[in-house]
């Protein structure tokens, strides 16, 4: 390929990123805790934010709501368990990640960090998965322990004649 | 009858417009619209998405050929479009890279360019239940077009990526600020920061000004509006990729990462809404496989029992709808007609059956690839088989 | 800043249009537009065809890869674009046939259908006089579709063309009643009834709802909104190819029914009216050619001196626009470029003089396919350099 | 290929095209006279009609005007001559199919075949191409020898490396 060999190094487009241009955009935060930011939150006062915030589209106690549960419920006889937090997420990280980038959903990017981390240990109590008193941060949420984790497997699939 | 129209005498131009007021039933006999900056769609064309709150889908059984009109690209979106000034647009890279960088729009189009025709479909493209579906209904969640960017490789070299780096992130400047993590190889390999769409900037829907587009894979990986790469050393687990695009397979697990998507075909023509007549019809649909180009597409219309080659529109593009037809002499009897694909790695389109069998009646819609079957009635209905999870 | 929005207790739906009136200048922090039934344009994007009275053109120099967005393709007719109900449309097939025919649209869909991507140019397609012109002013009448319909051979052995037959009469049901006469064999070779284009009918400007589609041929044979064809033994000698679509060649000569696109390219990036900067370009245009496939493309950036190969996009496709592109690093003095195209029978992109030199200064602007030379300033401005017959 | 070969040799789509169906639109005229209608015209009653019709688009006599001449002129000194009827048009009775078909330009299809006939002729005799007496009809608007047709020839061009 022509174009291949002849490819410069690099062409010198655009410019270097400074810190203060990151910074505000790199909101992403991993398994193992990296991106979580300063601070802490309790379920208690995440309890109040989410009845005020969240339980109009996702139920008092995330549990019903137009927009789907977020808590483990058993299901009716006959009907499908609902795949809510406690029994379907693999990371507790991705609670606080996604209610930071994506929630409320009428309202995005408008809690602060304090406000995320209540609302997410208030979730995680309410599947049953965090203690109720204990205080969630940077420290403690990566350690969360997911029973749904175990379940995740990389794609099988393959190319071939083979279904999966 | 003809239109009443003063002769001009000075311009060309003037006796153009003098010409169109009164409508004729001979369009023969009266002047015509002149030539006009913007082309127009006629009025007898009712062409529309199918939309619901968070998806629109394209009618697969209205249109012709492999190219889907931009207008009628099916849109997945998670908190709805978002109105950018491609003036104030920049791509962030940064991580795990030599030079973290800020790309305008201005700088992504001065790079070396590439287009490709290829098929973008949602993973979630399934959908069953009632006999009066239209392919539209069933899997409207694809579409094709010509897709231009710059590689996501040239981009790579340029803020020197870091040999660690195994996973990025790509995150989206919508209201969901939509971020998925994919592998840094598919990055290297295909991957394209695609700023434009069937010749054109790309439509708000599909991401204007700038989205990643990566060919062959589930639509929601190819995330729109892009803002942000960051290149890591692991993948992220986000929300779309753990709670959302996984799928239940048997023995309880969780497939997750299931890029890919997998061959299908499905017959667009005759399909519901239409009636049939007897005689000769040509059977039309669409073939495609996320893994490379389609092998052959066989159609059976007798239920399933003798398959038979359909034809193939060339050119057959790699990872690319493909346009299969086939001739069929209808006598009027009942029967069930359906497609199945067969793509370069050797894979068949398997039955509805086929994927519960391999992968338990747990798993939900996505990547749910099976044969559409479609019920012929005496009286020419054509009517979809809607096969149930449980 | 975010958005008043009002958190409503019922529904996603009710959500999401409480949440869109104000206006954000942060589009992550405020919901989008829901999915729509019919797909937009951005604001931001002015395209727009270069209208006369009785032709426009397409914006090549805005445009991406190679297909022409169906909105963007060039116009050209003789009395306007008529508006034509598909439901009374018809085509009569008459003449040296066995079975004179009448065709409704529903008839010429249920036919086997074709699909192919095809540039159609004007033969008029040729502009010069300035330095201040754009590729679309240059040559912005031809376009690329994925044109669709049923091959004329298939309604030739419909019908039941007699063996005597060896020219026929395409008449079109606008204001024009445009005719031209073509060869029986090109009808047998590769002509399409078409009904569609880019996956949808076509565009009225294109001849809704049926057009000929002559792949390489001049474009006006390829006759709109076509109502008639006639089977016969010679030229009707219409007025397009005799007063019109004929050129001058040496010795008071005059061509006609010189049907074939003779390959042609032009960079239209960079091109009037951008300004370049120093450092690395990639110089982009389209090639073509009416007799088959472009075999390569060469660029010069020395004013002719030195020739390179470009990069050929594939596919490369039989008598369709490809894309090339070639890298330069433009390193601030003043220069030309330009862009030479072969096809595969081994023509070769003639210069404005090679061209005078074998057809005389009588020529006029028909099938003509002048290599176009862009000047480069120093100060990075683009300019035509106008070449005149006399 | 398995779609040629599996074609039937016809589908019965269509339906038998009338006589009263053709005859409305088979209006085309060729050189050897075929398609002229019944009727005739004289370039005397063709001058009254130019000059309701025609001249205000192409000129009084069809010289000049804003859409053409459509008589031969000696060109002004150092201009090229135009290109009109009476030098350039190698058949006349594509004068009469395109007068037919296409004018006047804002009213097309709006004249009868007499009318025709006389502008054809009016037309061939300000080109000095006919006598301005004779009658123009069918039998005679064929005869009418055009110079411009010996200069016509079919396309020279051909695949390869040469130009033309
Ligand atoms: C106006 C409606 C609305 C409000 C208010 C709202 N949500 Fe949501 N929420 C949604 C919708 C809709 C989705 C699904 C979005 C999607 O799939 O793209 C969602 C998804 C979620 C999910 C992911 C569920 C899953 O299983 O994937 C979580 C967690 C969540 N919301 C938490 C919250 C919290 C916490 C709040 C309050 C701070 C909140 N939501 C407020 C509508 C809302
Ligand atoms: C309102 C303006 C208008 C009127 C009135 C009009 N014409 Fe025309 N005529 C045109 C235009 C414009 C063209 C060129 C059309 C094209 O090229 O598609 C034309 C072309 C012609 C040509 C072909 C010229 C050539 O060299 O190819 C002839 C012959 C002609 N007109 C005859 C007539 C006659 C006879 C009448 C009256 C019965 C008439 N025109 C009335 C506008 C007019
Ligand atoms: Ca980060
Ligand atoms: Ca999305
Ligand atoms: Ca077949
Ligand atoms: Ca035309
Ligand atoms: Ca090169
Ligand atoms: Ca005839
Ligand atoms: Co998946
Ligand atoms: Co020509």
């Amino acid at each position: 390929d022509p174009k291949v060999d002849s490819l410069p190094s690099r062409f010198g487009l655009g410019k270097p990123a400074t810190i203060a241009q990151i910074t505000p955009l790199d909101i992403d935060v991993r398994p193992d805790g990296q991106g979580l930011p300063a601070g802490s939150g309790t379920a208690t006062t995440g309890a109040v934010i989410f009845a005020a915030k969240c339980a109009a589209c996702h139920g008092a106690g995330g549990v019903g709501g137009p927009n789907g549960s977020l808590v483990t419920t058993t299901p009716a006889p006959g009907k499908r368990t609902e795949k809510v937090i406690g029994n379907y997420w693999p990371y507790a990280t991705t609670v606080f990640d996604y209610i930071r980038r994506a929630m409320p959903f009428s309202q995005p990017g408008s809690l602060t960090n304090e406000e995320v981390y209540s609302l997410t240990a208030y979730l995680l109590t309410a599947n049953k998965l965090f203690d109720e008193k204990a205080v969630l941060n940077a420290q403690t949420l990566p350690k969360v322990v997911m029973p749904a984790q175990k379940l995740f497997v990389p794609d099988d699939r393959k190319a071939g004649p083979e279904i999966h | 009858a003809t239109a009443a129209v003063a002769v001009v005498q000075t311009s060309f131009a003037k006796g153009l417009q003098i010409g169109i007021p009164q409508i004729s039933d001979d369009p023969t006999k009266q002047m015509g619209v002149p030539p006009g900056k913007v082309g127009t769609r006629s009025s007898f064309e009712k062409l529309a998405k199918n939309a619901s709150d968070i998806s629109s889908r394209s009618p697969l059984q209205d249109l012709y050929g492999t190219i889907t009109p931009s207008d009628l690209h099916f849109e997945r979106h998670h908190n709805g479009v978002p109105a950018i000034d491609p003036a104030k647009y920049e791509l962030l890279i940064h991580g795990l890279v030599e030079r973290p960088t800020v790309f305008t729009l201005a700088d992504l189009k001065r790079f070396p360019s590439v287009s490709r025709i290829a098929f973008l479909e949602c993973s979630g493209n399934f959908r069953t239940g009632k006999e009066t579906m239209s392919p539209q209904e069933i899997c409207g969640l694809t579409s094709q077009s010509e897709w231009t960017g710059v590689l996501l490789s040239t981009l790579f070299r340029e803020v020197g990526v870091k040999p660690g780096s195994n996973w990025f992130l790509a995150e989206g400047g919508d209201a969901a600020l939509m971020t998925r993590s994919i592998p840094t190889s598919k990055g290297w390999n295909d991957a394209i920061i695609a700023y434009a769409q069937n010749g054109e900037a790309l439509r708000p829907e599909q991401g204007y000004p700038v989205r990643l587009f990566l060919p062959g894979w589930e639509g929601n990986t190819s995330v729109k509006w892009l803002r942000r790469l960051e290149l890591g050393d692991a993948p992220w687990q986000t929300r779309e990729e753990t709670s959302k695009y996984s799928e239940g397979i048997k023995g309880g697990k969780i497939r997750q990462f299931s890029f890919d998507i997998d061959a299908r075909s499905i017959i667009t023509f005759p399909a519901y809404p239409v009636q049939i007549q007897k005689g000769w019809i040509e059977i039309r649909g669409l073939a495609w496989s996320g893994r490379g180009k389609v092998s052959r597409v066989e159609v059976s219309t007798d239920a399933g029992k003798n398959w038979k080659l359909a034809d193939l529109q060339e050119p057959i593009l790699d990872k690319a709808h493909v346009r299969f037809r086939h001739l069929w002499q209808w006598n009027g009897s009942e029967t069930e007609i359906m497609s199945r694909v067969t793509d370069e790695t050797g894979y068949v389109q398997p039955t509805f059956a086929q994927l519960i069998d391999a992968r338990g009646a747990d798993t939900g819609g996505y990547h749910f690839n099976p044969i559409t079957v479609w019920q012929i009635k005496p009286d020419g209905r054509v009517l979809n088989r809607p096969e149930n999870f449980r």
